[in-house]
């Protein structure tokens, strides 16, 4: 019998083109409905999912076979050409999906059932990425002149802002952007009844509820199933509820502070002439001025890993060795502030988004406090995600709050991203704000880029301990993502803050 | 005379634009509309005498007065103030100094928030007329007794008074600059009679001992007998009649004048039945055409309906000045009318 | 005849924060059928209190503290709320000053007149609508039968006071308060004002009791005529010796004061000084201060209405226990 | 002085500020408020806006008389470790210099805009009660809004956070001006026609003198009823402001501000965060509003 | 009367016109959409290419007249958050406010003068005094605190009506309503009630005060006079005429409904137009929020056009021109 779930969280997805914008919230909703050549299972690693079998062929060249008898929803059969169409879709300038296939040169159908992606370049990760691409109908988007991306940023609408046909276990059966997207189970999914996706959920009800206040209300007073962004400090209060129960779990999402460290004077402080932050000395006093155990208990009561690295263990390239604190220690923090030459502090302006992550301006305002203590006055800027994107895209800051998702969960993302010197080239520095620059860092991601297997896996070790040695940012703490939920409905938590509904029940 | 008058208007006049907004205008294609409330009033005042407008209220007695004082430009025509055109009197303050106004309503004819020191004071430190807080404070005082109340009055607020003892502080104020000509626009017509005597009898009274030249403006024919030497009887916003003020109630000529005296009311209980004039004031935006007394005019004739009469001189009275064709025709009846002589004795009037 | 309106002993006060005001003290009158009844007196003397206090009326804080109203023989001023009001507009009409402010803006006049008949008279809609274009007709309205749909301000000042007396004539009351009729109308229309009135209180027999504080209007209208002084009625008596030969002093300054129309006179008689404001009225008699004949009973003692003569007066110059007490007998200035 | 002062006493004001035990309940509530406010820095118990001697440990403590209370912090403290009583003293503070600034920059832009319209009349006139007009067609919100957005960007950055206040009090001041206009306009029409104006101008009093000598004293009555009820209402949209999170920065929390940060707390049982503030906020508009309409009936003679 | 609405229609031109010219100019500068529409990785280039694309290099000048020819025909260009059509887009979310606001207005209206009414004409019983109070009360509250009030008690607490979005609806063409479904209806209470209380409360304190007023005047005076019941005096002739004044000020109120709607859409999660504002504003989508504010603009010019005609209906005096009656 029916089996509804309404589910709601802050946001809502902005198109239903599966390869116009790579953000969480279109994911959320997409990846029920369409599927990729490779699926995840639930700890995230790499299960069949369109394809049955891939092989590296050449070191340029993959082959997946693909999976008999899919069916899109709109009822044509999935063929080779429809997959060969969705990666060079996907390659389109329009798309905001490049990142995941940035090795891939294009890709051709071999036969019904086979195809072929050749690379430009060896690439160690492609199946990892590729996971991220889903798989639409050639003949469907020919017929709707859909044959590239939606371009969100020319201002135009496409058949596919607002239709989906894929061949994932939902059809999308309705939606008002803004207020109601419903997902009907697809009865023909190939995947019911196969590797565990026992899901009994005919019907999904996805209803975006910006305020937290109202988001929680709902769900407590029984007016929504299923909670994915609870406040923190509700939690307490929704374990306690009679009917409500929460799932926690890690995701793969780190928050630090990264300095200016390349400006000769701040352009918000009162130093005149000099930068402290390129002072090593001051990077580490104001790393070990923070309490973030404290952090963690308070503001982010319990849902929080501490950490000393760039991102966390579910990542490719994780070394927990390298997962070390500086240890909180005021004393100390004065004590190089002094060294350094600021016996009396100075006064900085912390950038802090506030919508943007777990309690980021709280965070930013603990923080500014523990600051002020060992004497750095800190006054911190708050702004919503928008004003403050477009300030720090600027390079217009002197230290900044950010949280950085790794959705290829492969340390070269963050490394080339926010690390690595801004050259131009596509990726590389692009989020380095504080325009860090070491020529080590820069050569160990280019040998990320090519390397494989131990080689690879060393240079990110030794990434990782610059990383550390350098101080170019403060690592604070992963998110972890608690979900709440009506206690008669299952979803596995997942670390890439998605729900799979193929898995979900309700009793 | 030979003396220039203190006063003199020529052909006076003032209209009003009274249109709607441009853009309505233009919607319901109608034109400007001007209201006419003063159309070409000419007059003298010598010095030491007191000219006396009445007429109907929105007739435009206070609209000359305020042309007089230069608060109006005049549409047309001009006032000479001591031969002098009155925008260049006015520019001097020792001429203006000289020119001063009463006014009707007592109560929002002084600033509520001063004091009356204060108020009285004002003309005096305008044009610098005594040196000094002490010289000022003595001539206030003076002042306040001049006109019949007490120096310590002076440190009290207007709404301490009565309405006859401010219109006193007003007169105290008008005084104060050493005026030679006073406009008094209605100053008793918001009292009751036992007050208005004793204004009047002050007004009077200065006139005698300061050599003051009154403009009196009253609706009240019994009022302005008083007080007057000359009176003008004022109808839509022009002169219909000038008469010494003898001549105008032994004789009035205007038909309008006449029936005037015949509205009011009869203290004398005769049992004469009064005869109302009939019908309404028309508007001033669209008065009738010719003489505009003519819809309600017992000698209304095919000539009253198309021509404007003048201001012309009757044979039979000297000084008289009536602007009717009847009389100018003789048309009307006998000039003593029944009224005045029948009624000796008679105290008439609205109070 | 039965007086159709007896006042007696009349007394309002008004309670306010510095003790309580005595606007009216002791206003004793009353009016015979088809009589007129002219008071006068200086703004604030109280005049429209006795009116309002009459039709029950009286704004709040004020009120009827003592004496008696009776109408046509029966006691009105303690009737309930929904018995006065039976009583307004059918045995006493009203006429308020203003005739600009008097008519409500937003409905025809025909309306207005037929709402007021409805409520009094048991009449189907024509007749009422019939009836109000007679009424028009009646108090001088041309072209009666299109002006009943014509809103108040369709009317000039002149046309409108006559609406506001069609409306207080409409139900055919017995007794008519007219406070200042004509003050706010011009000279020349403020005589046929009087003349419809006249008319129609004779042709209707009505009793009207006509405030103003204008001689001029009493003297030509009124068959009594009733002079007050600060909330006090100075003297009462018929107009003429009222008019000549006024007994009280302050009656008699009045007269004096108004400026003859027929003869220039030097000096207007006039009264020194002003009414007292209520909250000082001075003991004794309340025009003591002001008085030119005063004695040192004036200001100790009230006087009562005393006959005089002709007129019944409130001075203690016609008692005869003071006689002797007294200055000269005055004499009519 | 003293005589100006032993005549307010005795005024009919004073006298009906005696009679209603409401008004002086509200003023003295007042009197509190703002007393808390003006003298924070001296009496609070904390200092707030002090980043150094906030202590994320202190975090969350509940009202002393509550079980986990601690008598150091009388009505607990908020997420940051913030003394709650101090934050709301601190808190009043801000919305209150936003609230009179903002009434006092509306009152002095809409006096002088509505004497010169009404003074001047015709062309000037229709112009700025135009202005006013189109003012009027953006509700007020929608002006702090648009205003707070405009003035963000259009200066450098580094300036913001000091003229954050300025900028909101800008904001609201600016969409209460034609109402102060409007009303000093109309009873300026009044007022300037009456004859002790004309006998200024007869004497030869210039504009200026007697616009400010004669007119304003006697218009300002009814304004001074608009700008006390408008106090509230500017704290109001102050705290408004900050609840849409565009107010003042959060380090210096304004009470509005303070509820808002309280309200992601409120379902979790720390309600004490946000109620306390929404109480100090309710208390103060209310006793101004009560002081406000009290002042407008007592100044109205017909009322009495 | 028709050529009365025209000059109004004429009138509103202008206004018209600076409205555009200030929500341009205001939200030209009040957000980067750039940096929202690249996302994650972008080159120069691409920056670039976006400013060009959208049309943010050129003058002032050329932007805005392409911004009014534009708006005139109703064309608002697509969101840049959501790629779509703006006039579609607050097609889509104007009845749920449309709804809202008149439901508020409604209750507010309809309270309002009741309440305004009776504490008018009993301005000393002590129903009156409770009015008052409470609505001194209703205007001290901050508008959002009532909604998160009202939300933990009937939502939370009691678990009687909802917290937040519209329940079902229905479609009709393109409008959708909320009125025909049990839980739409239930869903509207709440964040009505929050959105009519200030507005109820300002209106009832207006009503008293005209009534207090007209009930003072002489034509009542008259009426009592007269002997006419109270019904005919306080509803005939005292209410009828408290309606002038009172028709321009709810006018005014509410549009202040519409602007105040961001605040309640915000709290109680209203899929109407001021949630999209606001979610607009968050990520500086101009387009919508200049489309926004001119529609807010047009509806307040439509409101004074109604009040201005229901003047007509109500007073007598407006309908000849002015001057045209006699009297000074
Ligand atoms: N400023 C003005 N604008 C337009 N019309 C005016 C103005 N001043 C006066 N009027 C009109 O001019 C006419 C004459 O007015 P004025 O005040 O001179 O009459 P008045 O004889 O003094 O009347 P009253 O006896 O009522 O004082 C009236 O119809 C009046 O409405
Ligand atoms: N509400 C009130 N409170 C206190 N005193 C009042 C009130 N209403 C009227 N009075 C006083 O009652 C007295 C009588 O007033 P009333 O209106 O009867 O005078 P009047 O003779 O009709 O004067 P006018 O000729 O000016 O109309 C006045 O002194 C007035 O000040
Ligand atoms: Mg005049
Ligand atoms: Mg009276």
């Amino acid at each position: 019998q029916a089996k509804s779930v309404r589910w709601a969280a802050s946001g809502d997805p902005n198109t239903m083109d599966p390869h116009s914008q790579n953000v969480g919230t279109v994911t959320m909703v997409l990846q029920q409905v369409y599927d990729p050549l490779l699926k995840r299972n639930q700890d995230l690693s790499l299960a069949p999912g369109l394809a049955t079998e891939w092989r590296q062929e050449e070191p340029t060249r993959w082959r997946f076979t693909l999976r008999q008898g899919v069916k899109f929803h709109e009822g044509e059969a999935l063929t080779a050409e429809d997959v060969a169409f969705s990666v060079q879709r996907a390659l389109q300038p329009t798309s905001n999906f490049g990142i995941y296939v940035d090795t891939v040169d294009h890709a051709v159908a071999v036969d019904e059932r086979t195809v072929d992606i050749i690379l430009k370049r060896p690439d160690p990760i492609l199946s990892n990425k590729l996971a991220s691409i889903f798989i639409v109908s050639k003949s469907w988007s020919e017929k709707h002149n859909a044959t590239r991306p939606q371009n969100t940023r020319a201002r135009e609408e496409m058949h596919t802002t607002r239709n989906t046909n894929g061949t994932g276990a939902y059809r999308l059966a309705s939606r008002e952007p803004d207020v109601r997207t419903v997902l009907a189970r697809n009865e023909a999914w190939w995947g019911w009844g196969v590797e565990g996706n026992a899901g009994n959920v005919t019907e999904i009800v996805y209803r975006p509820i910006a305020s937290d206040a109202t988001r929680i209300a709902a769900l407590l007073s029984g007016e929504v199933d299923f909670v994915m962004d609870p406040p923190l400090q509700d939690l307490n209060r929704l374990r306690a509820a009679p009917g409500v129960k929460v799932i926690e779990g890690p995701e793969v999402r780190s928050i630090f502070l990264a300095m200016d460290v390349n400006r000769d004077e701040l352009l918000y402080g009162d130093v005149k002439g000099k930068n402290p932050f390129k002072d090593l000395r001051v990077r580490q006093a104001l790393y070990q001025a923070i309490d973030v155990q404290a952090i963690h208990r308070t503001t982010m009561r319990g849902q929080s890993v501490v950490t000393g690295t760039l991102f966390p263990e579910q990542v490719n390239g994780y070394v927990k060795a390298e997962d070390v604190r500086l240890p909180f220690d005021a004393a100390r923090a004065k004590a190089l502030l002094e060294q350094a030459g600021y016996p009396q502090g100075f006064s900085v302006t912390l950038d802090c988004p506030n919508n943007r992550y777990i309690n980021d301006e709280q965070i930013c305002q603990n923080i500014a406090a523990m600051w002020s203590r060992v004497g750095v006055r800190t006054a911190v800027k708050s702004q919503p995600l928008a004003p403050f994107f477009a300030q720090i895209q600027k390079d217009d800051t002197s230290v900044y709050l950010l949280g950085w998702g790794v959705p290829t969960l492969d340390a070269l993302y963050s490394f080339q991203s926010l690390l690595a010197f801004r050259n131009g080239d596509q990726g590389d520095g692009i989020w380095n704000y504080g325009r860090y620059s070491n020529p080590r860092m820069d050569a160990l991601v280019q040998r990320m880029k090519t390397d494989t297997g131990e080689a690879r896996q060393a240079a990110i070790t030794e990434a990782l301990k610059l990383y550390r040695e350098d101080v170019p940012h403060i690592p604070l703490h992963h998110q972890m993502i608690p979900w709440a939920m009506r206690s008669n409905v299952q979803i596995p938590h997942m670390a890439n803050n998605q729900p799979y509904f193929r898995w979900a029940v309700v009793n | 005379m030979s003396e220039t008058p203190v006063l003199v208007a020529e052909d006076l006049a003032r209209y009003f634009d009274v249109s709607r907004p441009l853009l309505q205008r233009l919607l319901s294609r109608e034109g400007r509309r001007t209201l006419k409330a003063v159309d070409g009033v000419s007059f003298e005042i010598p010095k030491g005498t007191t000219l006396s407008l009445v007429g109907e209220s929105g007739c435009g007695k206070s609209t000359v007065a305020r042309l007089v004082v230069g608060l109006y430009r005049p549409t047309r025509g001009r006032v000479l103030f001591e031969g002098i055109e009155l925008e260049k009197a006015r520019a001097d303050a020792e001429t203006r100094r000289r020119m001063q106004m009463i006014f009707q309503d007592p109560y929002a004819s002084l600033n509520p928030r001063w004091r009356v020191q204060d108020i009285v004071a004002e003309p005096i430190r305008a044009f610098g007329m005594a040196e000094g807080a002490a010289a000022l404070r003595e001539r206030v005082g003076h002042l306040l007794t001049q006109v019949g109340l007490s120096p310590l009055d002076g440190e009290k607020f207007p709404h301490e008074f009565s309405g006859g003892q401010r219109q006193r502080i007003s007169i105290a104020r008008a005084l104060s600059s050493n005026p030679d000509f006073l406009v008094c626009d209605e100053p008793t017509s918001a009292l009751d009679v036992s007050v208005q005597a004793q204004i009047l009898n002050l007004m009077k009274d200065l006139q005698q001992r300061l050599g003051l030249t009154y403009l009196f403006i009253s609706h009240n024919l019994a009022v302005v007998r008083q007080i007057s030497d000359r009176i003008g009887v004022m109808y839509l916003g022009r002169l219909v009649e000038l008469a010494p003020a003898e001549t105008l109630f032994t004789a009035p000529r205007h038909p309008y004048t006449r029936a005037l005296m015949e509205a009011i009311p009869d203290l004398e209980m005769t049992g004469r039945q009064r005869i109302p004039v009939g019908g309404e004031v028309p508007s001033p935006i669209s008065p009738p055409s010719g003489c505009p007394f003519h819809p309600r005019c017992p000698l209304a004739d095919a000539r009253c309906k198309a021509a404007m009469p003048a201001l012309l001189a009757p044979m039979t009275q000297g000084d008289t000045v009536v602007a009717c064709h009847a009389v100018e025709e003789r048309r009307d009846p006998p000039p003593a009318p029944a009224g005045a002589d029948q009624r000796i004795g008679t105290t008439a009037i609205a109070l | 005849m039965p007086p159709i309106l007896e006042v007696r002993d009349l007394r309002v006060e008004f309670p306010t924060r510095r003790g309580t005001l005595t606007a009216l003290d002791g206003v004793s009158f009353d009016i015979a059928p088809g009589e007129v009844l002219g008071v006068v007196g200086e703004s604030g003397a109280g005049k429209s209190m006795t009116g309002a206090a009459i039709i029950g009326l009286l704004e709040p804080p004020g009120r009827i503290a003592g004496g008696q109203i009776l109408l046509s023989g029966k006691r009105i001023d303690n009737l309930p709320y929904e018995q006065m009001r039976r009583i307004r507009g059918r045995e006493i009409g009203a006429i308020f000053q203003d005739p600009l402010t008097t008519l409500n803006p937003l409905y025809t006049v025909g309306r207005q007149l037929i709402e007021t008949m409805q409520t009094h008279l048991p009449l189907s809609d024509k007749e009422a609508r019939q009836r109000a274009i007679g009424w028009l007709e009646m108090v001088g309205i041309p072209a009666a039968a299109q002006r009943v749909d014509s809103y108040p301000h369709e009317f000039s000042g002149g046309m409108r006071q006559r609406v506001v007396i069609s409306l207080a004539l409409c139900a055919e009351p017995k007794l008519i308060v007219a406070d200042e009729p004509t003050t706010a109308l011009d000279v020349s229309i403020q005589a046929q004002i009087i003349a419809l009135l006249k008319t129609l209180a004779r042709e209707k027999r009505t009793a009207m009791m006509l405030v103003t504080h204008d001689m001029g209007v009493i003297a030509e209208t009124a068959d009594r005529v009733a002079v007050m002084y600060a909330g006090r009625i100075a003297e009462i008596g018929p107009v003429r010796s009222v008019v000549k030969s006024a007994k009280h002093p302050y009656s008699a300054g009045l007269m004096a004061s108004i400026p003859p129309l027929d003869r220039k006179v030097d000096h207007l008689a006039g009264i020194e000084g002003s009414m007292p404001r209520l909250s000082a009225i001075p003991q004794g008699c309340a025009f003591n201060p002001r008085c030119a004949h005063v004695f040192a009973r004036c200001r100790i003692e009230r006087p009562e209405l005393l006959e005089t003569g002709s007129t019944r007066a409130a001075c203690w110059l016609y008692d005869p226990a003071s006689e002797k007490q007294a200055p000269e007998v005055m004499r009519h200035v | 002085m003293a005589s100006a002062l032993a005549r307010a006493f005795d005024s009919d004001l004073w006298w009906s500020f005696k009679r209603s035990p409401v008004t002086v309940a509200s003023a003295l509530v007042a009197l509190v408020c703002i007393l808390g406010a003006l003298l924070a820095p001296w009496i609070a118990p904390h200092n707030p806006f002090d980043l150094a001697t906030l202590n994320l440990g202190d975090a969350f403590k509940p009202p002393a008389w509550a079980e986990d209370g601690d008598p150091l912090f009388g009505l607990g403290t908020d997420d940051q470790g913030r003394d709650v009583l101090s934050a709301i003293m601190y808190g009043a503070r801000i919305s209150l210099l936003v609230g009179v600034c903002a009434v006092v920059f509306s009152t002095l832009v809409g006096v002088a805009v509505g004497l010169l319209a009404g003074y001047l009349g015709g062309t000037a006139d229709s112009l700025l009660m135009r202005i006013a007009d189109i003012q009027l067609t953006f509700p007020s919100i929608l002006i702090a809004l648009l205003v707070d957005g405009v003035v963000r960007a259009a200066v450098p950055r580094e300036v913001h956070d000091q003229i954050a206040l300025f900028v909101v009090i800008f904001a609201i001041g600016i969409s209460a001006w034609p109402q102060f206009a409007r009303t000093v306009r109309g009873s300026t029409l009044v007022e300037r026609n009456k004859e002790y104006v004309l006998a200024a101008r007869i004497i030869g009093i210039s504009q200026v003198r007697i616009m400010l000598t004669h007119v304003l004293p006697n218009v300002i009555g009814p304004v001074l009823v608009i700008a006390t009820l408008n106090l509230g209402f500017a704290i109001l949209a102050e705290a408004t402001l900050s609840f849409l999170g565009v107010g003042v920065p959060p380090t210096q929390p304004s009470l509005g501000t303070l509820i808002r940060i309280g309200n992601d707390f409120l379902f979790s049982g720390e309600w004490w965060i946000t109620i306390f503030p929404g109480i100090a906020l309710i208390c103060m508009v209310l006793s101004v509003n009560l002081l406000g309409d009290w002042l407008r009936d007592a100044l109205n003679p017909r009322l009495r | 009367m028709f050529a009365f609405i025209l000059s109004r229609i004429l009138q509103a031109i202008p206004v018209m016109l600076v409205v555009a010219l200030i929500s341009f100019a205001m939200f030209a500068y009040v957000g980067d959409p750039v940096s929202i529409m690249l996302g994650q990785d972008f080159t120069e280039a691409q920056r670039t290419q976006l400013i060009k694309d959208l049309g943010l290099d050129q003058s002032f000048l050329m932007q805005f007249s392409t911004f009014i020819g534009n708006a005139a025909q109703g064309e608002f260009g697509l969101s840049y958050r959501l790629s779509r059509p703006v006039a579609q887009l607050i097609g889509e979310r104007a009845p749920a406010t449309l709804e809202l606001a008149i439901c508020a207005a409604s209750i507010a209206l309809v309270v309002g003068v009741a309440m305004g009414v009776y504490t008018g004409l009993y301005r000393n019983s002590w129903l009156s005094r409770a009015f008052l109070t409470f609505s001194l009360v209703g205007v001290s509250l901050p508008p959002f605190l009532i909604g998160i009030l009202l939300i933990l008690i009937f939502s939370v607490w009691l678990g009687w009506l909802p917290s937040f979005g519209r329940g079902e609806v229905v479609q009709f063409g393109w409008w959708s309503t909320g009125f025909l479904t049990w839980s739409g209806l239930k869903a509207l209470i709440l964040p009505a009630i929050t959105l009519g209380l200030f507005q109820l409360t300002l209106i009832m304190r207006l009503v008293r005060s005209e009534m207090l007023e007209v009930l003072r005047t002489d034509y009542i005076k008259f009426a009592r006079a007269r002997g006419l019941g109270n019904r005919a005096i306080n509803f005939g002739h005292a209410l009828k005429n408290t309606l002038v004044p009172v028709i321009t000020i709810a006018g005014l109120q509410l549009g202040g409904i519409i602007a105040f709607a961001i605040v309640t859409e915000t709290v109680f999660q209203w899929p109407g137009m001021g949630l999209l504002f606001i979610q607009s504003v968050g990520a500086a989508d101009i387009p919508v929020m200049a489309a926004y504010l001119m529609l807010i603009a047009l509806v307040f010019v439509g409101i004074n056009l109604v009040v201005d005609l229901l003047y007509f209906l109500v007073d007598p005096r407006l309908r000849v021109g002015r001057g045209a009656a006699g009297g000074h």
